[in-house]
């Protein structure tokens, strides 16, 4: 262990990654409310598997920064149970597939509880996600297409060590349950400079992380930074201008956003991790069609995973994952539309 | 009202040689206080034999859940909470929320889906709570509300507060994954938490056999680490007595003990139910030999010391109760169609009503409606 | 007990209800392959809570049809490994919503089996799904999305009587896992004539359920027969000529069956009892997009449930979904555009 | 190949005394099969070995994960089922699974993601199995193979076949839904099914006793009314005799039995885990009192009577069997990009390749590839 684990420094105003910038959202937030407190599988001395709560235990005690069984269901349901009461609970999914076995006990207890019960359950359920690290069909998978279908959870997903950090503090702040998924392979190697001071990004709100005026993209999580390398790509060799939206939140989408870059461009490609059948590019295809049918010169088109369950070996889960290369071919088919 | 355990007053003084853990705690009971636990058997009794002259004239939206039979176990253990303390009821568990402070007025509203019912006509039947009277209401998946409770009663433990859960689970229910690791989990973290298993006999048309080799459920509580005790669930005093020895060891910081309540559901599954699979005679051999009321007022005319006349006092309290309810309930209106978009979220506060439905108004009153219930037995 | 309980007579050629459809099926599915059984909450003796299982162990024994404990994941998980072993299980669902209990097995074991490890999992699980009941969140659910977005699932949801038997003996039939959902509206409501013999409807081919040409509605279940009510309005009042497509496979997809009716009309509804959000619609506009954009007169519009968990009293749950008042709001709009 | 225990052989003759029944089944193993034991351990342990230093060469493809000192648990349980038998493995089981008929270079391909490897590279490690000899794979989410082994060993009752299944738990993984549910069904239905915990003290960094309150996992036998019995997890025999109990009590159709099995996790979670939470002294006490091979080799060579050089002779032999299996796996190509489509489902056997990826060939060579592992701890 590193020195730095007990101490948790916050930093602000500093580079660091995406990994520690959730470390810090987890440690201020628990400094400033002390009905924050953190559960999941060997996040107390071990610090998770990943080493995002390295620190906290040692900080803040094994009250506040608990070891469970291995019992997703009652991790959240205890979490929400514990929301009931006041407190504000923050739940590691070792790997965010495991989520999958708490699904009765989030989409029927917990995305449920205000609306029939009155009763709040401000708790998040974070882990890590997404592919592109050779972890195989049960350690690589991203499952907001299962959880935006459910009102009454809402969906993060970062991209930026900025975005990761704001966006944790505005998910504990949040009266209801939001899932907050961090993806793996930007953990260690996405850096960038985090404000200082109480940095807190609302939920709900899109990002433009690159201007454009003949293609959108919108997209979130690691494939951001492939549409980014895209749209360079398409500037240098074909002179094309191509706007990147990372949607930060997933439910509720940011319609606005939405539009406003549909209205711009004209024309769209979403983008997105997961298998293609029933993810999310088809809400957002719906929505465009709906609202802003008339401004669209062209279809809009998806880049997205094969739909295979995600196979471990590097050239097997290479070409089921979308690349680089295929959202340039893509947005140059939009282009010509 | 009935006095409830906070006005504690003990009815007879500690026999000299038995210690204080020796003696049933309900040898400290008042004599209100033992009246009080019969007034809310037949308040329940009451109020579903009400219930089912409410179904039969179709004013019940939805199935109908009897606990004849099983009044003493929830109204005997829910009498062992303080009114700080938490419980989550299932649906044959009407006699707990009654005594937990839920009117005959809300379960009638509830379950003719009124728009001042407690849910304002969201939820069924008596799937509602309140945290400040201290209950929790249940969802439908079975076993779901163990983990919850376990988190109710870890923030007890983290706040250092002096409360204590209570959770029901039915025989059948305790074959859910959800019970397991939620016992589990209160187990190893010392929550303060009493667990119930109602050992009814079936769960819907499937009797225990079916659903467990375990000679006993009360077994399973080695397994989990924790002690546990099986008790007549169709003697109130014996389940008070079970239930208040757990409450305390759970509120002394001892964790979590499993409690096994023998009883019988002498109804169907739900009022729809015929129960063709019961073997012949079983029903009438617990309703002639083991009703929980009959049983308990033969004690307090009997060993109590009361009257036939204080009995039929609490009788004709009850009936008086569930009519003047009833009348209320009958007359309250019909949730608001629009009252269904608030509330999914604390933010936003409402969802919109979709474009297709620009003129609501129209749309609301236009709407059809099935010719009849799909199912006559949800739940 | 009516006194057919314990015979369960095939019928054929006769018009019977949905829910009897159902019943031969499995009763022809069990008498012809000896590896079918079925299993589930009390559907032995008592029949189910819906009868749909009645007769069915007093003609094949308990070792056929077996009442298992209340155990969702044990209940698919042991149909898996039956069904690895060759046998072709059948799991009855006591509602669909408890489906989500099981929500690992099915996704995580069940769907990635084939494809992992070369290991077929030849299994239904069926049960009673679908709202207009009054029966409250937890036992009105349409849990399609869930599943649409599994690769190495199929999903069915049929909405005739005819289709209902010939479909679940094609999934039975089928060496996938096949989720087959019933929807409990119907279950009596509806009769129709089977064809006789051995009637099996193929899984992945929708059905024109009435002929139009102005305007196309996409649908599935029980909406199906909102959408025939409101083609028979609209053409009474607007002379409109609809057509409306019955789904009746959800995953996979009927591509050809869609883009002929885009082709046709030019303008489409898409319409389901599910929420909005999330929901299957938002595929079939992509799709539709993708692959037949220059055939939109008009954007393709939804007509769905309300983002909300379906509550309990008529006249929050009328207002909650889809009613034919809006798909006939909705058809004007398309056809006006 | 050793001789298998089809081939059994008795070593002595039945004492005069004991019946059967009382006699410890390991007192029938020939003496071939004696040796065989030490056989597969030694093959685990110096296969593992080799897994080591091909995994610091960034052979291996993910985690890597050891079965150090847990060898007798996986091969004393495996050895005493048939052929016939079907097994379900979990990550420290690569013993069983060699038992059960998996071959060195298979498992050296797995964990390489070769093409030719069981899985064609899409599954991790040794997730494969192959029902004609007898293993299922497991998968990541644990507790799921309980309620698939119940399945499994369902099908055997209800076709009336002569086979047994068995299945590992870790005491971690107790704690799921999936494992209770499985359990409870399994013997209810009085499958024929062997559920082995295998108590090795650590579910990755959290201790047995922050994983449940109970004292001995074999306490949870009694809550689903069925035998438990505990066994020594590093005594091969003993875990031989343990098992072989529960799978003839199986076959005699007396359902299902749960062992606990007393071992010891002496590497990490995975090869990148430092083991930082254990206890000082606590690994090295094991290695050194307890390590499964060392205490076998002494009743070898001293009870049994086998010499110093017929054991080394075992160890030269797993040596140069992984040798020559190590070669032939380094020279398996990698799975081809487009077999990654083929086989989701029977019907349709293959998905189609997205239209984005028209020029197929381009597609894959030009592909990034992430620079580094973003995880070193998958499983
Ligand atoms: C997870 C889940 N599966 C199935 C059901 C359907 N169901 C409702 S009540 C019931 C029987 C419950 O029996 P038991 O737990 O013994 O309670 P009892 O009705 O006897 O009080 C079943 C199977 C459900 N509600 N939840
Ligand atoms: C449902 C689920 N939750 C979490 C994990 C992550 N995980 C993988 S192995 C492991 C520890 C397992 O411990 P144990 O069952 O004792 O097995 P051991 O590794 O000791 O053999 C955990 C938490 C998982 N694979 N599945
Ligand atoms: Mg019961
Ligand atoms: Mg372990």
């Amino acid at each position: 262990m590193s020195s730095k684990a007990t101490e948790v420094p916050t930093t602000g105003g500093q580079e660091i990654t995406y990994l520690e910038a959730i470390r810090e959202a987890l440690f201020e937030e628990m400094e400033s409310d002390e009905n924050v407190f953190c559960m999941g599988q060997d996040i107390g001395v071990f610090g998770g598997a990943f080493k995002v709560t390295e620190g906290l235990q040692a900080r803040f005690g094994p009250q506040r920064v608990l070891d469970t069984p291995i019992s997703e269901i009652a991790m959240v349901g205890a979490a929400a149970g514990a929301g009931h009461m006041g407190m504000r609970p923050v739940v590691e999914m070792q790997f965010i597939d495991f989520i999958a076995n708490a699904y009765d006990m989030i989409t029927n207890y917990v995305a449920t509880a205000r609306y029939r019960a009155f009763l709040p359950c401000p708790m998040v359920i974070r882990g890590p996600s997404g592919g592109y690290v050779r972890g195989g069909p049960f350690h690589s998978q991203n499952p907001e297409a299962g959880f935006i279908h459910t009102p009454g959870i809402k969906v993060v997903y970062p991209s930026t060590a900025a975005d990761a950090k704001g966006l944790l503090k505005a998910a504990i702040r949040d009266d209801d349950c939001v899932l907050f998924f961090e993806h793996k392979y930007l953990y260690r190697r996405i850096r960038d400079v985090v404000p200082a001071g109480d940095h807190v990004v609302p939920i709900g709100k899109a990002r433009t992380a690159r201007e454009g005026t003949d293609v959108s993209i919108i997209t979130y999580a690691a494939t951001v930074w492939k549409a980014l390398d895209a749209a360079q790509q398409l500037a240098d060799e074909d002179g094309l201008s191509v706007e990147v939206i990372d949607l930060r939140t997933l439910s509720p989408l940011d319609d606005e956003a939405i539009l406003a870059t549909v209205r711009k461009t004209n024309r769209v490609l979403i983008l997105h991790e997961d298998t293609r059948t029933g993810g999310i590019a088809g809400e957002i295809t719906a929505r465009i069609n709906e609202q802003a049918f008339a401004w669209l010169d062209a279809p809009v088109l998806r880049v997205t995973a094969h739909d295979v369950p995600l196979p471990y070996a590097p050239s097997l889960e290479d070409f089921v994952l979308p690349q680089t290369s295929d959202i340039v071919r893509a947005v140059r088919q939009l282009a010509a539309y | 009202m009935a006095p409830r355990p906070e006005s504690t007053r003990p009815r007879r003084s500690r026999g000299r040689g038995a210690s204080a853990n020796d003696r049933p705690p309900s040898e400290s009971l008042s004599r209100e206080q033992l009246l009080a636990l019969y007034y809310w058997m037949r308040l329940t009794r009451t109020l579903e034999e009400r219930l089912v002259a409410l179904y039969r004239q179709t004013k019940v939206v939805g199935g109908l859940f009897r606990s004849l039979g099983q009044e003493a176990d929830s109204v005997g253990s829910a009498f062992a909470l303080e009114r700080r303390d938490i419980l989550s009821p299932l649906i044959r568990n009407l006699g707990s929320m009654l005594v937990k402070g839920a009117t005959p007025l809300e379960i009638l509203r509830q379950y003719m889906a009124k728009g001042d019912s407690p849910t304002r006509g969201r939820e069924l039947n008596i799937h509602f709570g309140d945290t400040d009277r201290g209950f929790i209401g249940q969802i439908s998946p079975l076993g779901d509300m163990v983990p919850v409770m376990a988190g109710v009663t870890l923030s007890f433990r983290m706040r250092g507060e002096d409360r204590v859960g209570l959770v029901y689970i039915g025989d059948g229910a305790t074959s859910t994954g959800a019970f397991h690791e939620g016992i589990n989990f209160a187990a190893v973290q010392r929550c303060p938490l009493v667990v119930i298993v109602e050992n009814n006999g079936y769960a819907y048309s499937t009797p225990t056999s079916r659903q467990t080799l375990a000679a006993s459920f009360v077994d399973k509580a080695i397994g989990y680490g924790i002690p546990g005790h099986k008790a007549d669930g169709n003697d109130v005093l014996a389940v008070y007595d079970v239930t208040k020895r757990a409450v305390d060891h759970a509120r002394r910081g001892k964790g979590v003990t499993l409690i096994e309540l023998m009883t019988y559901r002498r109804k169907g599954h739900a009022e729809h139910d015929n129960q063709s699979y019961v073997p012949e005679g079983e029903i009438e051999r617990w309703e002639r030999e083991n009703d929980p009321l009959t049983r308990y007022v033969a004690r307090l005319t009997g060993e109590f010391g009361f009257t036939a006349s204080d009995v039929e006092a609490v009788d004709e309290r009850a009936h008086v109760e569930i009519d003047a309810a009833t009348d209320q309930a009958e007359a309250s209106p019909p949730p608001e169609a629009l009252d269904s978009l608030i509330g999914v979220y604390a933010d936003p506060p409402a969802a919109e009503p979709l474009w297709f439905r620009e003129g609501i108004a129209q749309a609301v009153t236009s709407h059809e409606r099935p010719a009849g219930w799909g199912t006559s037995n949800v739940e």
